[in-house]
């Protein structure tokens, strides 16, 4: 399984902290998101939002890095910290 | 001669007169020391020309990410600067008007590395540390997320 | 919007701390506040490698001149960035080492506003500031009087 | 009279921290400095420091600034304090 988070907007947005994610055909970050989007259009418009940033394990990734199973993933809107 | 890194991402203020007594105590290698804090503004930054109160601002993080990230960034000053110390704090939760929210601290024996590496610091920290401000609303309820300025990515460019 | 000056030359040390609150003290307009602090090193920099040991340090300053051209430093900073509250202090006398010798805070909307502003106050101060160091000898005679270094003029140029 | 006052190294090497010097056929800040080299070989040699920095009315000055009665003249080495 892969452990998806969400934070700030899109944590409210999705109504949704965390989930636990199939890792079957899911290759890359950016293949998280295409399976999350297939939840309903909701999700799908969420998730395609470009500012998006993505984490992997803790560390800010880019969408082809490889996710594996056991994994730690997020998305979150751009960073507003300071 | 690594530098000594502190970061701590808590909810709780914290005391910038003790935090500089903190960089300075035993270290006296270093004669330069420079500091940053960010408060909370009581308008909101977004809304440009209308000075739109702010009551109560709340720090949402991504726990163990920012730990983490605050850290990096931290070593990555401390490979680019002869620094002796560096010194982070960022709060999370709910803050008022003039709150303390990031404290930055550098020490170095010299005044510009110290100065490049706190502004460098404050740079990635705005845009790469897992942290986002939401301003509540007078009433208390929930307000508007703060929009990411690309101000804040353009400020990494220079480095 | 003239920002708020003080300038201090004076014998006695100051507390960082205190400066820090005097900065913020009702002033939640400014988000930033930026702070540097120069202390006596325990080795000279002119003794390159061979780390001399210095005890005590003798500041020479032309008084009334010393607080006027801090005060125009402190214009200039404020005629180039959107500051609040600018703070200069300056010790003269016999320091020991760690002693703070140099305060210089700064407080803005901006972050990076406060942080030049800081920077620069500190070049022109080291090129342009009447002050004169002298590292007396470990017996307590007059020794060495500091030679300037081009890299504090040379650091002008980026302003 | 101008009031000539010398800081730092150079007070030491002309053991002088202040004097008086009458402004007759005095122009400039190098009018006052030549007039001081007068006294002496050492004085001469002192002054002639290409890096002496010089203040007219406690502001930092050049050679040619113009220099009348009742003004306050300094000369001293580059500055180091910070």
């Amino acid at each position: 399984m892969i452990k998806v988070l969400f934070f700030a907007g899109l944590r409210e947005r999705l109504a949704c902290d965390s989930l636990e994610l199939a890792g079957e055909g899911v290759e890359t970050l950016d293949g998280v998101r295409h399976k999350l989007g297939q939840q309903s259009a909701e999700w799908a418009a969420a998730l395609a939002d470009e500012r998006l940033q993505m984490a992997l394990n803790q560390e800010l990734a880019c969408a082809d890095a490889a996710v594996k199973d056991g994994d730690e993933v997020a998305f979150f809107p751009p960073v507003t910290g300071g | 001669m690594a530098a000594e890194i502190s970061v701590s991402v808590q909810v709780q203020g914290f005391d910038p007169g003790a935090e500089y007594t903190g960089l300075r105590s035993g270290n006296t290698a270093d004669g330069a020391t420079a500091m940053f804090v960010g408060n909370v503004r009581d308008f909101s930054p977004a809304a440009a020309g209308q000075h739109k109160e702010v009551g109560v601002l709340e720090l949402e993080h991504y726990p163990g990410m920012a730990e983490s990230a605050l850290t990096q960034i931290a070593e990555r000053a401390a490979a680019r600067w002869p620094l002796g110390r560096i010194r982070i704090i960022h709060r999370y939760g709910r803050l008022a008007a003039g709150d303390e929210i990031v404290f930055v601290g550098t020490t170095s024996a010299h005044r510009q590395a110290s100065l490049d590496a706190c502004s460098f610091i404050m740079d990635f920290l705005k845009s790469r540390a897992p942290f986002w401000k939401r301003e509540l609303d007078s009433d208390g309820g929930s307000g508007d997320w703060v929009e990411a300025r690309s101000s804040d990515e353009d400020a990494l460019k220079k480095w």
